[in-house]
């Protein structure tokens, strides 16, 4: 089909789409009036059940835990896919141009990267450990410390990069992270609850130590999020950094 | 207060536009970059601490990164084959 | 003009999803369409976002305001939080294929790229 | 097994693949082929165990298991909760058994991608179960994304040619959206009933139709729809099946795409049984009118393609196609229509699509010309083949059989027979083309076959050059899909067990009690099973039409001009052809199309 006539065709009929939208929309409640009562009931009753201030945390990995399990292994699958696609076929490393190392950025630049990348693992590891008290959790506490090593990168630390990212211990971290997750499931299983269901003692609302198997699981998440994203993104780069020309 | 977060709202629609219009791909990474940002502050506007941390860090760090990194592999591979020929 | 705040980020989150579809129904790069689709992907955010907004009310973090005060929807966030991976995955492994695709025939316009005709 | 026993092993089909997966992908490195493929053969192997002991245990009594243990609060579902009904169990024992039955077909021999392959056919198996099971329309949502993340991969693991990455990419572009879709249908829901149970949302919803709850419908069937590839949603299939090893393209056509029929069932079951109450007909209308279409250029596509994958993907459409009119006819009889013919459809279509893997393996093509004659001495795999033909035709001793003459009961009583027509349209073209692959490759009979530009693609083999042999290990999954579907008519003992399952699956009065107090009311009366003359009729006709189409194309020179009808359709379909282009924006904006005429149907036919 010819672009102008796909456009053309496309406008007709995705601008009945939008307005078949607009229309659905005039029976939604007002913007700002939520109803509930999922949330309601939720935000009433997680902090006396599960001694976690962050409902939203709760919710993630306690009352839909199941679906954070799904999401989880989403994850693991697309790095899993991402691994496979970009794997390496027949390359020849060309000798000499090895790994691109000269110092290009000043010496304070590269040095000034340190403190820097302190600075993120300590912020990721806040994050993490307080996921059930304060916006964080193991998510966004593995994006973050995933970002540190790109930091090396940018500073032009490039072996050092790759020494951290091409790790093979980094794909058995991913996977025992998602694994571990499972395995959290399980236990509450053999112990005769149902999968999934908080085993561990509840602690005192407020400590880092508290809401039993919340923390635990943020923490495998933590693990899980940190490694894809650095296999993924290594995975892109692995042909730049190591020089490597295609075969075809 | 709400007016603010209309705004706001107004602002991403304009934007999202905005990033689908831009062909040229590099330029896309910036807008997208950027909608990340105005995203996330839209989360925290509206009392989404939690998706607005994630949101900062994926859609307006990871996602413009691995976009830049699948683009530099890209012209990485054009230049080396390009250059082989050359030598050829 | 009250009516039509109250309708506005649904109308915004319609107007998203049309942008992502337009963009992928016009687009000349892979890459351009992968973007598309991140586009498309935040009318849900929108949506979700709008629906689980309460004039009022606060983040739903028990940490430092009372119980029971009028919170926002957590669910809403949750359900967002997962949305945000979906995200981020989908683009990985698009954009795996498009790089993937460009070594093997050196094109990224779909245009060129069109063996499975018929 | 008591029942009790039965419950705790509820979470487990979805578990224990997905433990497995991440003991593979982690260890990936360290282990060998021959292991990895053991353990993932192990790995479904227990899955199967473990849903076959549900399935049992759901016989007896249907059960609903909390994740978390959170129960019910009054009327407001606090967690996530499984369904374990015969009819979720007996999909998640579907599932393991196809996955079971690829692992063995692609033992040591497929290209598995440095071991990435068996670990991805784990999640896809996690995900196919946690989609049968669950209730929770979000939860649904996350293993629709799961089982889309997973085919994608998979899709793309030939990865030495372009075309699969395209075919790919078109798959994964328009799955993405069909996902946004659903979940943008998920938030208006939610925003109206707050709630994410589908029973609680069903229960929330009444019989309310304004535009609001239409839209949202459109949303969700429209999204499962692009996974059950129907017309006009269907385009990426065929592309996403020739290019996916042949051992995927047996899950992909056996359950994934019907699996996005089940979700359709059970939103129009569960959530929506109210809403449309009132306009039975109109919906009827519209999903027949979906169905016909589908089974119409679904066929045609199939009997005129010559690449033998995509001529198996363009049969699965077809074959959907009759599946949604199972559906459109709705009621007891008509959900026990749909599953019946997808059990035996997922092991017909899987037999199939491993024979064709044996073929593409022995001889090294893919294409109906390259094959021409060359599959002489492959006795018992073309003796397979035809069998799967007849099967896709309805003939009298196999299952589909019997789901047909389920539909044709229940149409008769909603007063549209006519639908049985389009049955026999598609099945016999499916059938017909299938056959004249099997008389042109196994035979080597008439004149040269037809080809096209499409034919050519996937044509470098998945297996390694070096090995031409076949092994027992092949032949086995392929003969057991065949004889499934045998084996099941002469035990029909099942049959009744399996329509008392559907009634009380369709029927909502059924299904709130069992979700929100966990135990089951007296559900429906069971229905007895269809007399199946008519069917038995029908199936025979179709076949015998089919057995002339296909001489007509295969024996083309030898007839007179105005008979070649077959070789007229094969050449013929020019315009149709021209709608699978292969690209991207096309698809997308024949997606838009279907979900804008659709939606427009719905506001304009309900409120």
């Amino acid at each position: 089909m010819r672009e102008t006539l796909r456009v053309r065709l496309f406008f007709v009929f995705g601008g009945i789409f939008f307005l078949l939208f607009c229309s659905a929309a005039r029976n939604l409640p007002p913007w700002g009036s939520y109803r509930g009562p999922y949330g309601d009931v939720i935000a009433r009753v997680s902090v006396y059940e599960r001694h976690a201030t962050d409902v939203v945390n709760a919710i993630n990995y306690d009352y839909r835990a199941m679906d954070t399990l799904g999401e989880e292994f989403i994850l693991f699958t697309a790095v899993l896919g991402v691994l496979m696609l970009l794997r390496r076929e027949q390359v020849k490393v060309n000798e000499g141009e090895k790994i691109d190392d000269r110092i290009r950025l000043s010496l304070t630049a590269r040095a000034s990267a340190m403190p820097a990348l302190l600075v993120t693992v300590v912020f990721g590891f806040y994050i993490g450990l307080h996921g059930q008290l304060t916006p964080g959790g193991g998510f966004q506490a593995g994006v973050i410390l995933a970002s540190a090593p790109f930091l090396l990168y940018v500073c032009e630390n490039t072996e050092s990069f790759r020494r951290v990212t091409s790790h093979r211990a980094l794909e058995v971290i991913e996977a025992a992270g998602a694994g571990g997750y499972a395995v959290i499931g399980l236990a509450a299983l053999a112990l005769g609850v149902p999968f999934l269901t908080n085993f561990l003692p509840l602690g005192t609302t407020g400590d880092v130590f508290s809401s039993g198997t919340i923390a635990l699981i943020s923490a495998c998440v933590g693990f899980e999020v940190t490694a894809a994203f650095l296999l993924a993104g290594y995975a892109y780069l692995q042909e730049i950094i190591a020089g490597e020309t295609p075969e075809e | 207060m709400i007016w603010v977060g209309a705004g706001l709202l107004i602002l991403v629609a304009v934007t999202g536009f905005g990033v689908v219009r831009t062909r040229d791909v590099t330029g896309q990474v910036i807008a997208i970059s950027f909608y990340g940002v105005l995203m996330s502050l839209v989360f925290f506007f509206f009392q989404a601490p939690d998706v607005a941390l994630s949101q900062i860090t994926v859609g307006a760090v990871a996602l413009p990164l691995m976009i830049m990194l699948a683009i530099s592999r890209m012209k990485y591979r054009t230049v080396r084959m390009r250059k082989r020929e050359r030598d050829a | 003009m009250p009516h039509l705040l109250h309708l506005l980020p649904y109308l915004v989150a319609a107007w998203l999803f049309f942008c992502g579809l337009y963009g992928l129904v016009s687009s000349r790069h892979l890459v351009h369409s992968v973007i598309c689709l991140a586009i498309l992907q935040s009318s849900t955010y929108i949506l979700l976002l709008g629906i689980g907004y309460r004039v009022g009310g606060v983040a739903p973090i028990f940490a430092d305001i009372a119980p029971g005060t009028v919170t926002v929807d957590p669910v809403v966030q949750a359900l967002m939080l997962t949305d945000v991976v979906v995200e981020a995955v989908v683009v990985a492994l698009l954009l795996a294929m498009v790089v993937k695709a460009h070594e093997k025939s050196g094109t990224v316009s779909p245009d060129e790229l069109r063996t499975l005709r018929g | 097994m008591t029942a009790n026993q039965a419950f705790s092993l509820t979470p487990l089909p979805v578990v224990v693949p997905m433990a497995g997966a991440a003991v593979m992908a982690g260890l990936r490195k360290w282990l060998s082929r021959a292991t990895v493929d053991s353990l993932g053969i192990l790995f479904s192997a227990i899955t199967l165990a473990v849903s076959i002991c549900l399935l049992s245990g759901a016989v007896h009594a249907p059960m609903v298991y909390w994740f978390g243990n959170w129960h019910p609060r009054g009327s407001v579902i606090l967690g996530i909760g499984f369904v374990v009904d015969p009819v979720s169990a007996g999909l998640t024992v579907l599932a393991s058994s196809l996955t079971l039955l690829s692992l063995v077909f692609s033992w040591r021999l497929v290209e598995s991608g440095s071991n990435h392959f068996q670990p991805l056919m784990l999640i896809f198996l996690a995900a196919m179960c946690g989609f049968s099971l669950t209730v929770d329309i979000f939860n649904l949502f996350v293993f629709f994304e799961l089982m889309s993340t997973a085919a994608f991969a998979l899709c793309g693991l030939k990865t030495a040619e372009p075309a699969p990455l395209q075919g790919s990419f078109n798959f994964a572009v328009t799955n993405t959206i069909a996902a946004f879709l659903i979940l943008t249908g998920i938030a208006l829901l939610y925003a109206v009933t707050g709630a994410l149970n589908m029973a609680q949302i069903g229960l929330s919803l009444g019989g309310r139709h304004d535009s609001l709850v239409l839209f949202a419908f459109t949303l969700l069937t429209c999204g499962f729809f692009i996974k059950a590839a129907i017309v006009p949603f269907h385009l990426w299939l065929p592309d996403a099946h020739a290019v996916a090893p042949t051992s995927v393209c047996v899950l992909f056509s056996g359950l994934m795409v019907e699996l996005g029929l089940v979700a359709v069932a059970r939103l129009r079951f569960l959530v929506f049984a109210q809403t449309f109450l009132s306009h039975e007909p109109q919906l009827r209308a519209v999903l027949f009118g979906l169905g016909t279409l589908t089974i119409v250029i679904g066929g045609l596509m199939c009997y005129g393609e010559h690449h033998l994958k995509r001529m198996l993907a363009y049969s699965t459409i077809c074959h959907s196609g009759i599946m949604l009119l199972a559906i459109g006819a709705g009621g007891a009889i008509g959900f026990s229509a749909l599953m019946i013919y997808l059990v035996a459809h997922a092991f017909i279509k899987g037999g199939l699509f491993l024979g064709s893997g044996i073929l593409l393996h022995r001889l090294r093509g893919i294409g109906e010309k390259t094959l021409f004659g060359k599959g002489r001495s492959l006795r018992w795999t073309g003796l397979l083949w035809f069998l799967g033909a007849a099967g896709l035709a309805a003939a009298p001793p196999f299952l589909t059989m019997t789901g047909e003459a389920n539909l044709f009961h229940q149409a008769s009583d909603v007063g549209s027979s006519w639908i049985s027509w389009a049955c026999l349209l598609g099945g016999s073209l499916t059938c017909a083309a299938v056959l004249r692959v099997g008389m042109h490759t196994f035979f080597g009979w008439g004149t040269e076959p037809i080809t096209d530009e499409a034919a050519s693609i996937g044509e470098l083999p998945e297996t390694d050059a070096g090995d031409r042999r076949i092994f027992w290990y092949q032949y086995l999954p392929t003969a057991i899909c065949m004889a499934v579907p045998l084996a099941l008519v002469l035990r029909p003992g099942w049959l009744r067990v399996a329509s008392e399952a559907c009634a009380r699956f369709a029927s909502q009065a059924y299904m709130l009690p069992l979700v929100y107090k966990g135990m089951a009311s007296s559900g429906p009366a069971p229905v007895l099973s269809v007399a199946n003359a008519d069917a038995m009729w029908h199936g025979t006709v179709a076949l015998v039409l089919a057995v002339l189409l296909a001489c007509s194309s295969v024996f083309r020179s030898r007839i007179r001009r105005p008979l070649r009808l077959g070789a007229f359709l094969e050449r013929r379909l020019t315009p149709l052809r021209a709608m699978q282009s292969g690209h991207p924006g096309d698809y997308v904006l024949w997606l838009t199309i279907g979900v804008a005429t659709i939606g427009l149907a719905n506001v304009l036919l309900f409120s």
